[in-house]
């Protein structure tokens, strides 16, 4: 949820230029890396069929729990199902969820933000308010109750993620706006009689934008991690629908005798968080220019 | 047949013979007659129980009335009879009793010279105190409410001498009676409040509730003047524990792995890997404890569309295979049932031809519904609407072992053509679903001691709900003679007329396609070596320490 | 060698340095011996900072030293290892920093700062360091040292943080001090007791080598002079020597580059003249100023400012920023500013840029009562009056390019007067078309300046508001931009409020001057005569303060 | 430049430090009724009726005059913002109502849970802090490698579930090598897994901040006047750019705080562990209105205090907070 908070640390420090010796923190080769790994999930989305072996969803009963070997690359589940080929079908299910979750997230949360920070004092000072609430306010519950109201499902879950980072992603919305509405280049434009709007869209939302989708791209993972959680509680996504978190919650009971059904999905999701964040970090780089 | 419950088997031997469920079973059921075969019991030391089920809100049976508190409430209350391995009804706080020929008046003797531990000595006042306090609105009582439905009221005749007066006979009235659900209590502990008493009922039994410290343990400690054992106990007097610690260990891998580093030293619903893999050692010992009543079962609903037209059960029931799925997720610790009821109830009829796996039957079963098209994905399609089963799971009932097994319904129904739309819901969810009849198929076990369990379960008066929205007669199975059926066999005591009245019914209850048995209502315990003597009691099978005692 | 008192503390031949495989530092050589005071002077980028770190092995880890000879106190540390370096640093060699506030840990008190050499390289109980530290603070003149001890550095005023950092660096009393541009960042008066503050130092026979960009500052304190340039000495020699008759082109323009003692109008910016076009250069600027100022006296001012009051909120009351404060702009007139830190000159610029709304007085602007519309009425004759700032990046969008930045400005002007193409305002400004397509991130100060300056121009200001507009820039540099300016502040007639804390550059740039001090304007007056004869003795204070070339 | 007033500094500092506190209490105060408010309209939506939950939860056959009996002495049968008010009421006495599941009064039950939580969560929070300084320390300016390796950790601890982590944890350290319970028993050791839990991914978030600061303060130009004072490399370290690295650890203390009591519902649940967290779940699932409300206040008002706590502590620590001139 708002790990963001410390995230967005990492976003402006890496988007203020800064020495050469700064910008070898994150080798090249992790940038092609991560790029190689989401190019893989995209294919995997998109065109599963290619990626995978077998029907994620066969059942063999016979066949359950075979550790990895040729036939089966990640081995089977309880239900003889080919491991490797749930984990590509889960990459479709998995990523949309990390993906919608964050969008609601960063939605409400550039409303939140905007209005804090437009709204004048009076105003600011009651969004950051209820901010702090939604922030007291345990995520995990937050989740649960979403889900006992609207029943649980991939759909609802995803909600409920999205809810519980609104918040995080609104602080920090707000003190960007905050801090580019007092940038120097926005006074320059109002001493150049621009009009509010036109500062507004044309320098305000656009600069802030930048380190938000930088943010938004290390949401997916977590957003992912969350969902898993719901998962295990058994609110995730439904059967027989392959989903990493799903996995990960349902593997979890076998792990002494069959620790093949978690390692592999939770690499995925491992995986995927590193990926993104390497991706949102070379990207906030990109997004000022060069150093 | 398979035995019922086992008790504890010297693991030396059993290590040897450990060549497949039956034969272990049969072994242990042999066993369980001479549970001193390891020693003679020794007196002191405390057990801990880690408990999978929910923590009770309330320790008093009476009270809602759910498994988890007849599990702990097995150890310090006693009801007034109890059944043998056999099923046969036996002597507890009740030494005999005797019904008038009309079937409508009881008569009990009660044992003698039993006090509840808090000095109140037990009597018939006591017997009529605890049923006015199950039938009192205020009580929030459930379970034993229903169990208790036709008794009008108690008379107390003498101290030793209680009379229950019924509105319409009642067969099943010693099974109802013999529950931790109307297990007698002690009339002051009753009378202190409810908020109170469900801190710590007052009961006659083995052990006392000390503490109940919330979310974390139970301390019971040993009822030094205890004077009344069941008929079945293997000694008399007050129990060998000092004391059992109960604690409440949620998580099932967790729960097994504090047994393994012997933080506890027995757990229940184990999974069936981990009892899988403590069969192999000789560090643990079994007690498989199948709950009585009806059996693990996925319930049809005849109600509405599809399932009105028993073609399409009859189909669903053809295409589904559930037998790998049963030995793969349960590493053979559970058997494939063919019976409505559970297989410790000895008027369990069970006819596996009906439940054989057919898809070629099952297409033209449904080919004749009318159910003749398929769409992209395979499902059929009938006037444009798919065959779709939504299928409501409750993740607080379900084991996960239970949950794939019913993907793996879900994925060979598929081969027919049906759509299960497996519904993962948290208990509440679960019932919202059911009282708003939006499922086509649904697993609900039902514990109850008897076949009466069938009345409330396929009776069509089950289908109407209670004021709480709750109905027990899921498959919403409405036959005239079923009910007829049901109805007399409960007031017929007659042990071979009733057995008859309870097998025609069953078999039209099979017969009709209204449900698919799986297995009984999984019922486990894993005791370290070092338990000896612990069973579980045949009527719920909750376990009884009274008999335990520590080796080594 | 054989080490005698007035052999050097410092002896270096032939230092080089380089950050993969770029050599920034080439072959540097110098000797300074006790009492001496060397100066190595040059702008950013000519390496002379890296000299000095050189000398105390803090090039860098992933720098490459190599010299001939590195002698401290006739030790030979050229192949010194890290340990042996510890040992130097602070006993051997103190080191001070430009601007305290970063160079002091801001989250340690100023006292365990001072007494981390102590503790580092003496055997002391606790309580002698801390009498040594209290002591130390007395010493560069500490008004409350006990407090001092206790504040951390962003507690302190910019004149006391310096001090707190020199004694830091005389903690040891170590033979040879390393300043690097120690008063950057100072108010004149400030910089002037902290340059007083070292040439103690020099007179009790500590060596100094004086690291600054600033001729001015270094004709202070420096015996000899070496001008660095892209990492090498290209010019050496006694002070007077090289102030007085620099050999090398660059030294002239160096020199020529200083405002102060140069007249108004006379350009700064001689460094690409060959010598023989200077002096006539030099004339025909002088016929610039020929525009009698006068005649202006009589019009009505374009920008006024009217017994103005403004105050802010702090915690225990309000803080009187800008006192009863007037002052006019005429057109074609350049009024200068100047005033230390916190005298309120920004202030000034934001209520004339009616940025914020004075609790009292007018501002007007051509007549109208400015500072009293509404923003809807202001904007639209907001393009009549631009800004310049100090610093430019931060005026600009980071994502936009030069070209969009000018378009955008021009395009702001809602008045008829048809905008000025991009190239038009680059090339008004000196700067090729190619610019255009260029961040500002990857431009030099001075360029980004430029690009300031013809944003400002873009919507064809009347007035102009400069707010420090050199004082990041170096000399040379800073004497193009000031050329600039004063160019096209004549050739457009703009009026032109120009604040600046130097007196050099506002005396060189203003035809009158207002001084401010406290929020209150102490002396106002024609600029020449201000200066020549100071009525107010602030004034007069400052004068002296600021460090000049010629006397 | 108008910074700085001319009155003395210390007397502005205390204005403003009271002025400060004002808007935290402020806050605080709002928070809590807010949180309050949600939480009783949030419950409502919840489809199930409170009854019958109280009435041993979803599927008990209640009778029909049970239910009545239960709507009358819960005060369920009044409007919905009768019942808010009495709510309100009943807090600003300090009455959290009575459990619907376990017959007692909710502030009892709850003051009986938080110790044990408030302990897990502070543990896990000073465990996560020396892990994340550890790891930043060790894998920061040390090279592209080390850099790239520390980051690795980070993120991969931050992208632990803790129902996996514990699952794992479980599986090595008690089943496998025996050396810690799995479950808590009140012992120290009992605490050990359930700490690591939940520290490893918050150490991992820590940690990523914590290097971006101290990277800043690496490259500040006071590490080098630090080492021209003859300081070692690692004697900067320790004495310098550590504070600035824990700068903003401390003040994300409070959210971490929060986030720990999210993680504690799980971990309590597979450690078996008395605990908030654990009565949360249950209370949710059973309906329990009374326990859920008792417990968001309680992690609410943890919060709050914690916020406030960090705020002070990193004024404290951090001057230049104090410093800021509000304009």
């Amino acid at each position: 949820m708002s790990e963001l908070e410390l995230r967005q640390t990492t976003v402006e420090a890496s988007a203020e230029h800064r020495p050469p010796r700064r910008r070898d923190r994150l080798p090249r080769v992790g940038t092609l890396l991560a790029i190689a790994f989401v190019l893989f999930l995209v294919a995997a989305t998109c065109f599963p069929g290619l990626v995978a072996t077998q029907d994620p969803n066969q059942i063999a009963a016979a066949e359950a729990f075979r550790s990895p070997s040729l036939a089966h690359w990640f081995g089977t589940d309880e239900s003889g199902r080919d491991v490797y080929s749930r984990v590509i079908a889960g990459t479709g299910t998995s990523l949309l969820i990390g993906v919608t979750a964050t969008a609601i997230g960063l939605a409400l949360g550039l409303a939140l933000g905007v209005l804090a920070s437009f709204g004048g004092r009076a105003l600011d000072f009651g969004v950051s308010r209820v901010v702090e609430v939604l922030f007291a306010f345990p995520g995990l519950l937050l989740a649960l109750l979403v889900i006992v109201i609207y029943g649980p499902g991939p759909v609802t879950a995803t909600i409920a993620v999205g809810l519980s980072t609104a918040p995080g992603y609104a602080r920090i919305i707000r003190g960007q706006l905050v801090s580019i509405r007092s940038a120097q280049f926005v006074e320059s434009a109002r001493v150049l009689g621009h009009s509010p709007a036109r500062i507004l869209a044309r320098h305000i939302v656009p600069n802030a934008l930048v380190p938000i989708f930088v943010l938004a791209t290390l949401g997916i993972g977590q957003a992912i991690v969350w969902a898993s959680a719901l998962s295990y509680l058994g609110l995730g996504a439904q059967p027989p629908a392959a989903e990493w978190g799903a996995m990960l919650a349902a593997g979890r009971t076998y792990l002494a005798g069959a620790w093949w059904m978690t390692v592999f999905p939770g690499l995925m999701i491992v995986g995927t968080t590193i990926a993104t964040t390497v991706l949102g970090r070379a990207l906030a780089r990109r997004g000022r220019g060069p150093s | 047949m398979r035995a019922a419950p086992v008790t504890t088997r010297p693991t030396r031997r059993f290590g040897i013979l450990a060549t497949g469920l039956v034969s272990m079973i049969a072994l242990a059921g042999c066993q369980a007659a001479e549970p001193e075969a390891s020693g003679d019991p020794v007196s002191g030391g405390t057990v801990t129980y880690a408990s999978g089920d929910a923590e009770p809100t309330c320790l008093d049976p009476h009270v809602g009335g759910n498994y988890p508190q007849a599990l702990i409430a097995g150890q310090f209350l006693e009801s007034l009879v109890s059944r043998d391995e056999s099923g046969e009804i036996i002597p507890w706080l009740a030494d005999s009793w005797e019904v008038s020929s009309d079937g409508l008046v009881w008569d009990f003797t009660l044992r003698d010279g039993v006090t509840f531990t808090d000095g109140t000595p037990f009597d018939a006042e006591a017997v009529k105190v605890n049923v006015e306090h199950l039938q009192d609105p205020a009580t929030q009582s459930s379970t034993g409410y229903l169990a208790l439905d036709k008794v009008e009221q108690v008379e107390v005749v003498d101290d030793l001498e209680a009379r229950f007066v019924l509105t319409a006979p009642d067969s099943a009235l010693l099974e109802s009676l013999s529950q931790p659900w109307t297990a007698i209590q002690s009339p002051a502990g009753i009378a202190r409040g409810m908020e109170e008493n469900c801190q710590a009922p007052v009961g006659t039994g083995p052990f006392i509730v000390d503490e109940w410290v919330k979310q974390d343990h139970i301390s019971l400690v040993r009822n030094d003047d205890y004077s009344s054992p069941p008929a079945d106990a293997a000694h008399e007097g007050p129990a060998y524990l000092e004391g059992i610690e109960w604690r409440f260990v949620p998580d099932s891998a967790s729960r097994y792995a504090a047994l393994q580093g012997g933080q506890v030293d027995v757990i229940d619903n184990p999974q069936p890997d981990t009892i899988a893999a403590a069969e192999q050692g000789d560090a643990f010992t079994w007690i498989d404890a199948p709950r009585p009543g009806a059996s693990n079962r996925i319930e049809l609903n005849s109600g509405q569309a599809p399932f009105d037209d028993e073609r399409v059960r009859e189909a669903f029931i053809r295409a589904v295979d559930v037998n790998d799925g049963i030995d793969a997720l349960f590493f053979g610790t559970a058997e494939r049932s063919y019976s409505a009821l559970s297989s410790v109830e000895a008027l369990a009829y069970s006819d596996e031809s009906l439940f054989e796996t057919d898809l070629d039957r099952a297409n033209e079963l449904l080919d004749e519904a009318g159910w003749t098209e398929r769409d992209a994905e395979g499902y059929r399609v009938k006037d444009g609407a798919r065959l779709t089963l939504r299928f409501p799971v409750s993740t607080n009932q379900s084991i996960p072992a239970e949950q794939s097994l019913f993907e793996q319904v879900q994925a060979t129904a598929k081969d027919a053509g049906f759509e299960v739309v497996i519904e993962l819901l948290d208990l509440s969810g679960w019932y919202g679903a059911l009282f708003a009849h939006e499922y086509e198929i649904v697993s609900a076990p039902y514990t109850k001691v008897g076949p009466d369990v069938l009345r409330i379960v396929y009776h069509s008066d089950s289908i109407t709900p209670a004021p709480s929205g709750y109905f027990a007669n899921l498959s919403q199975l409405n036959d005239p003679d079923v009910d007829a059926l049901l109805t007399e066999a409960a007031a017929t005591s007659e042990p071979d007329a009733r057995a008859e009245l309870y097998e025609q019914a069953q078999q039209l209850i099979l017969g009709g396609y209204y449900l698919l048995p799986l297995y009984d209502q999984q019922n486990s315990f894993l005791l370290s070596t070092e338990v000896q003597g612990a069973r579980a009691i045949s009527t719920v099978s909750t376990p009884s320490f009274y008999d335990a005692w520590l080796a080594g | 060698m054989t080490i005698d008192p007035d052999s050097p503390v410092l002896d270096v031949a032939d230092l080089r340095v380089s950050f993969g495989g770029t050599e920034v530092v080439r072959g540097v050589s110098l000797r300074i011996s006790p009492g001496e005071c060397v100066a190595i002077v040059g702008e950013s980028g000519s390496g002379k900072s890296v000299t000095a770190r050189a000398l105390l092995g803090l090039a860098g880890s992933n720098a490459r030293t190599s010299s001939e000879r590195l002698r401290v106190r006739g030790r030979e540390l050229g192949s010194a290892g890290e340990r042996e370096w510890q040992r130097v640093r602070a006993r051997d060699v103190g080191l001070i920093l430009q601007d305290a506030l970063v160079s002091l840990d801001p989250l340690r008190p100023v006292g365990r700062e001072i007494e981390d050499p102590l503790r580092l390289h003496e055997r002391m109980p606790p309580t002698a360091r801390r009498a040594r530290v209290l002591e130390l603070l007395h010493r560069v003149g500490m008004p409350d040292p006990a407090l001092a001890a206790r504040q951390r550095s962003g507690e302190l005023s910019g004149g006391l943080r310096q001090r707190a950092l020199i004694a830091a660096a005389i903690a040891l009393d170590p033979p040879l001090l390393i300043a690097d541009e120690p008063t950057t960042a100072l108010d004149v008066s400030v910089q002037a007791r902290i340059l007083a503050l070292l040439a103690r130092f020099t007179a009790n026979g500590t060596g100094l080598l004086l690291i600054s960009h600033d001729l001015a500052v270094v004709r202070e304190l420096a015996d000899r002079i070496l001008v660095m340039r892209d990492g090498a000495v290209i010019e050496e020699g006694t002070t007077a020597e090289v102030l007085g008759a620099p050999r090398t082109a660059y030294t002239r323009a160096l020199i020529a580059a200083v405002p102060s003692g140069t007249p108004r109008g006379m350009p700064l910016s001689v460094v690409d003249r060959p010598p023989a076009a200077e002096a006539e250069a030099v004339a025909t600027a002088r016929t610039a100023i020929e525009t009698p100022l006068p005649a202006l006296r009589d019009q009505r001012p374009l920008l006024a400012l009217d017994h103005v009051t403004k105050t802010f909120e702090v915690a225990d009351g309000r803080f009187t920023a800008v006192d009863d404060v007037s002052l006019s702009v005429h057109r074609g007139e350049t009024l200068g500013l100047v005033g230390e830190s916190g005298s309120g000159k920004t202030t000034v610029a934001r209520l004339a840029l009616a940025l914020t709304k004075p609790d009292s007085g007018d501002v007007v602007l051509d007549g109208t009562e400015w500072s009293r519309l509404r923003e809807a009425e202001r904007r639209p004759m907001r393009p009549r009056i631009g800004a310049i700032y100090q610093d430019a990046l931060s005026s600009f969008d980071p994502r936009w390019n030069v070209g969009r930045i000018l378009a955008d400005a021009a395009s702001g002007t809602e008045r008829g007067a048809p905008a000025p193409g991009v190239a038009a305002l680059l090339q008004q400004v000196g700067l090729a078309a190619s610019v255009a397509h260029r961040r500002p991130l990857t431009l030099s100060g001075g360029q980004r300046q430029r690009v300031a300056i013809a944003r400002a121009l873009a919507a064809s200001p009347e007035v102009l508001i400069c707010d420090e507009p050199v004082s990041a820039l170096d000399v040379t540099i800073q004497a193009q931009i000031l050329d600039l300016l004063d160019e096209l502040q004549r050739s457009r007639g703009l009026a032109c409020l120009f604040i600046s804390h130097d007196l050099g550059v506002v005396r060189h740039m203003a035809d009158r001057v207002a001084v401010m001090q406290g929020g209150r304007i102490v002396e106002a007056g024609a600029a020449e005569q201000v200066f020549a004869q100071p009525a107010h003795p602030y004034t007069a204070q400052l004068v002296a303060d600021s460090p000049r070339l010629v006397h | 430049m108008t910074r700085g007033s001319p009155a003395d500094p210390r007397r502005q500092r205390r204005g403003r430090t009271i002025r400060h506190a004002g808007l935290l209490v402020a806050g605080a105060v709002f928070v809590m009724w807010a949180v309050a408010t949600l939480t009783f309209f949030a419950i409502r939506l919840i489809p199930g009726d409170p009854a019958q939950a109280i009435l041993g939860g979803p599927g008990s056959q209640a009778s029909q005059e049970a239910l009545d009996q239960v709507r009358r002495d819960y005060g369920l049968d009044q409007p919905l913002l009768v019942q808010y008010l009495a709510m309100l009421g009943r807090l600003l006495t300090g009455d959290l109502g009575s459990s619907y599941a376990l017959k007692v009064p909710v502030a009892d039950l709850l003051g009986a849970q938080l110790g044990g939580t408030m302990l897990l969560a502070l543990l896990s929070l000073v465990l996560a802090w020396i892990l994340a300084l550890g790891l930043s320390l060790w894998s920061t300016g040390r090279g592209r490698v080390s850099t790239a390796v520390g980051e690795g950790i980070e993120l991969t601890a931050a992208a632990l579930p803790h129902f996996w982590l514990a699952a794992v944890l479980i599986a090595i350290f008690s089943s496998g090598l025996g050396w810690l319970p799995p479950v808590a028993t009140g012992t120290p050791a009992g605490l050990v897994l359930p700490v690591v839990t939940l520290a490893v991914p918050l150490a991992g978030f820590l940690a990523q901040v914590m290097r971006e600061s101290l990277l800043d303060a690496m490259q500040q130009p006071f590490v080098v006047s630090a080492r021209a004072r003859g300081e070692s490399t690692t004697g900067v370290r320790l004495r310098h750019t550590v504070r600035h690295a824990a700068l903003p650890g401390i003040s994300l203390s409070g959210w971490a705080l929060g986030w720990l009591l999210s993680g504690a519902v799980v971990v309590e649940t597979i450690f078996a562990m008395p605990g908030l967290g654990r009565t949360l779940l249950q209370a949710v699932t059973l309906r329990d209105i009374p326990v859920v409300t008792g417990v968001v206040l309680l992690i609410a008002l943890v919060y709050v205090l914690m916020t406030v706590l960090t705020d002070v502590s990193s004024r404290i620590a951090d001057p230049r907070l104090r410093q800021e001139a509000n304009r």
